[in-house]
């Protein structure tokens, strides 16, 4: 599946909630499942700064292809970025690194998404655009 | 809910909100107070009917908006028992307060080798600052610790004391702790030795009652929006031996006496302090803000419930399981409550309470190494203010365990 | 009167006031502008609807308050034309960000024996924190003098530049002669020696389209208040290599990456120069003061009936007797006449003409050395901003003729 | 009279003025009248700091009682002090050193009191209260 279609799933999933708390137990649930980035991998290259939790992220290139790992010791995190790597993971750097990523605002974590945030999810999609970018030059 | 709370709640439409279809829970007073209609009110007017720069205009705009000015300046001067007008210095804040002092009396009353005190719950305002200070002016710091349950160390201050402390720094009460610290004894002990002490009031301004003269401290800084007014605003008293004495920290217009390439003189007191165009519509908003504050401190059964809902707190905090408040039974503390929970991220809690209506803060708290003296990932923070109840008590606790049950 | 003024006015209420039963003439504009109700209104919302601290929480309204603090920073970097939004550093306003140079560039670029170029035009915020840097630094304050009519005397200036000059701090338009510096000279002229150029603009950024990157200025300052948003607050734009370099000028919350005891690191720009709690609510009303500001730039019909009014205003000065305004008929002052009147006292002039109803300003004007350059007794000034009228030209007139008529 | 029956006759003079330019003019008027302190009595001593113009006020005991001189280079600045002269002039140091100058504020001149006004007037009131103080001493 493209970006765009993956994205649009997850929108569709979203849309079944109507209460915010449903939202984020389903969030909780992902974060909880999220195999985690080896502790190796932790290193201050993968950390990404301007979080209020701490945020790994990781990213090796197979076949052309790019695939992630990353963990948090905040859990809502975690699920959000879960959210991210099922969408980019097994994509190629080009199209990540051009994708438009709105299902974030569709499914109502807009307000996460502010360049002065806390929690740093435009931190996160940055570097995850920027692993791409590496890979296409 | 009782009458006096309810009564003085009405001062703020903002308290009838509500957050995603919930009642909203202000509890992140510490960070930053609503603003009460009144002093709302008085911006408006200051922004719409008394438009003007102050001083030296003869216009009758202008002429408003300096009585309107000289009148926060002489509320704030009642509120903390100044003993004279010009001793109050107005001020972007309480940081910036503190930096004009670091700098100011450092630069005119501190040698190398001197040094300076403050102790380990203090904001980074009244931290990085001095740390400052000790790198230009070849000063050395000292960190009076503070004790499992947030109380000042006196016994360790006081063994720290000699003829070469020139300054000591420290907060009336603590962001994150809300503990009060001894500052008659702190104070005292401080002058015995010539040093002179400065007192971080950002939260000991809202939760006691002040007066500077009787307490003797050298000086205090405060902000204005942590005490109802608006933001922008802040106050620097000092002792007129050292405000005389001291250089100004910033050059420009209003600040002079007279001016030439040759040579500038300066201005008197307050204006020497007070470069360029101040916030003269927040500056104002001191005289509304103050008297509300005012009014809720002589308020017996406001003040009798607000201490019902900080016990009705502290008992149900104490009944949550895994939480920890290191000083929640300091029979000093007011008003603030600072946690962590075990297992569960702060960020997470606050992020589930938003969606319940309840505003909390998280994290290190612009206090790190105190934070990190307990946890590592950061604490919650709730913080209570003569308008808030009981019922925002149980809501907020009710929110909390909701989160914690979610993330566990 | 004409339809694009009389639309434009509408934004502010204030405009249709009247004193002392006479219609408001306010042309002290260049003291602080009046505010249109969108930015009143915003400071409404930001203080009852938005009522947080913003940055490190997640509650609601600390959210919404970032939104609308970052808004104001996004706006004023457009307005200027800022390559990015971390080179807007917000601060109390003109004098701090002038401070802020002034101590941090001169602690980081300036040693002893370098130089430091400002014009006999300064406003004492452009002339005396150079003063007091000079004095720290052991730096030496070269001046250049302004001509007969106000303008800047480029070959003088030109004489003055070496390798010793570190910075040159000019004035973008005196605030008593209203003429616009050749900025785009002295700014390459300052660059081929090395020298950074500092532009006070807090008059320049009312009258003229600032563009920082095509002027390649290495600072630019301004204040809120001047430009239709809130006093306490102001801009420091900078290049990112100086800011870069440049130490902090507060220690305090939010500036910060990591504290300890034992070491402390700075935050990214902007933050790094914003200790403590900025001026919120004030910040946010950037966006639609400079949104007005830029609607009037761009209003044609309303430009051209500001330039009849003070074509009208300039012919009218011209034809009475015994006034004397240096810059008349500069080809490069705009909005802003600064006049004395043999015979007759300024302060007696504009105490008459207050109660008819117009406000100006005078005396020193807080810019000492170029008023005594012309007079001793202080000046009288009349600015005018894009909501002014010819009719109001014509009040002001009948005013000042009567007031000199009883006074001589 | 006494400093109270002047300034009752000064508040029942300007009640005749209904407009404001009236009550300047006459003040403008006093301000031409009054007679002038000599140059050489402008020193530093007599000059009253913090006006928006220059104001010079001298003091002579003669008699027990005080007299007072003075200059401006502002004309309405000028009247204001010829006011004050008319209330003070001839009048014991005790009298005038505890003397309510409410007159000023009931003659429509209030807005110059406040502290922070630029015309110092003040500066003048508290000039003539320490003036006599220093006699009673
Ligand atoms: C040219 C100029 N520079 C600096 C300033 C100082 O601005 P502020 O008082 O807002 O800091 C002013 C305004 O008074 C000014 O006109
Ligand atoms: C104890 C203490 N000191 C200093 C500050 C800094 O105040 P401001 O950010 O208003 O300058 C705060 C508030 O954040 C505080 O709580």
């Amino acid at each position: 599946m493209t970006i765009k279609e993956i994205s649009q799933t997850i929108v569709e999933e979203f849309s079944m909630f109507d209460e915010w708390m449903d939202k984020y137990e389903y969030l909780i649930d992902l974060g909880k499942q999220m195999p985690v980035i080896n502790e190796a991998a932790k290193t201050d290259d993968t950390l990404i700064a301007g979080c209020q939790s701490r945020v790994w992220l990781d990213c090796e290139m197979k076949d052309g292809l790019l695939y992630f790992s990353a963990d948090s010791d905040a859990i809502i995190t975690k699920g959000i970025i879960s959210l991210l790597i099922r969408v980019f993971n097994g994509q190629s750097p080009k199209d990540i690194a051009v994708a438009n990523v709105d299902f974030i605002e569709k499914i109502g974590l807009k307000e996460n998404l502010s360049p002065t945030r806390a929690n740093g999810l435009l931190a996160m999609i940055s570097k995850i655009k920027t692993y791409a970018r590496s890979f296409i030059k | 809910m009782d009458k006096a709370t309810s009564d003085f709640r009405k001062h703020f439409a903002a308290l009838s909100a509500s957050v995603y279809g919930k009642p909203l829970v202000y509890f992140d007073n510490a960070a930053t107070s609503q603003r009460p209609d009144c002093v709302i009110e008085l911006q408006r007017y200051m922004s719409q009917e008394a438009c003007a720069n102050v001083h030296r205009a003869v216009h009758r705009m202008a002429m408003d908006a300096t009585d309107l000015y000289q009148k926060g300046r002489e509320a704030v001067a009642a509120f903390i028992g100044s003993p004279s007008v010009e001793q109050i210095i107005f001020t972007s804040g309480t940081t910036a307060s503190i930096n004009m002092v670091a700098n100011c009396f450092c630069r005119a009353f501190v040698r190398k080798g001197d040094q300076i005190i403050i102790s380990e719950a203090e904001h980074h305002s009244n931290l990085v600052p001095w740390q400052m200070a000790c790198l230009w002016y070849g000063v050395q710091l000292k960190v009076v610790p503070v004790l499992a349950d947030g109380s000042f160390d006196l016994e360790a201050y006081y063994a720290m004391l000699s003829k070469d402390v020139k300054m000591v720094a420290v907060t009336h009460m603590s962001n994150v702790l809300g503990v009060k610290n001894p500052l008659p004894e702190i104070i005292k002990a401080a002058h015995s030795v010539g040093a002179a002490v400065l007192v971080d009031g950002a939260q000991g301004i809202v939760h006691s009652n002040v007066d500077v003269s009787a307490l003797d401290c050298d000086f205090y800084a405060f902000s204005g929006h942590k005490i109802y007014a608006p933001t922008g605003i802040g106050v620097l008293y000092g002792k007129k031996e050292w405000l005389e004495q001291m250089p100004p920290y910033m050059g420009g217009g209003d600040m002079v006496d007279t001016v030439s390439f040759e040579k500038t003189t300066y201005g008197p007191l307050p204006l020497k302090f007070e470069a360029g165009t101040q916030n003269i519509s927040a500056a104002a908003c001191f005289a509304p803000a103050l008297n509300l504050a005012l009014e809720a401190k002589q308020n017996d059964a406001l003040q009798t419930s607000l201490a019902a809902s900080e016990k009705l707190m502290t008992e149900q905090l104490d009944s949550i399981e895994g939480l920890h408040c290191p000083s929640l039974h300091n029979p000093l503390r007011r008003g603030i409550f600072s946690f962590y929970i075990d297992g569960v991220h702060p960020a997470d809690v606050a992020q589930i309470m938003d969606k319940m209506g309840v505003a909390v803060r998280t994290g290190l708290m612009c206090a790190e190494p105190l934070i990190k003296k307990y946890t590592q990932k950061g604490m919650i923070r709730a913080s209570l203010m003569p308008y808030n109840n009981a019922q925002e008590v149980l809501q907020f606790i009710e929110a909390l365990k909701r989160a914690v049950k979610m993330l566990r």
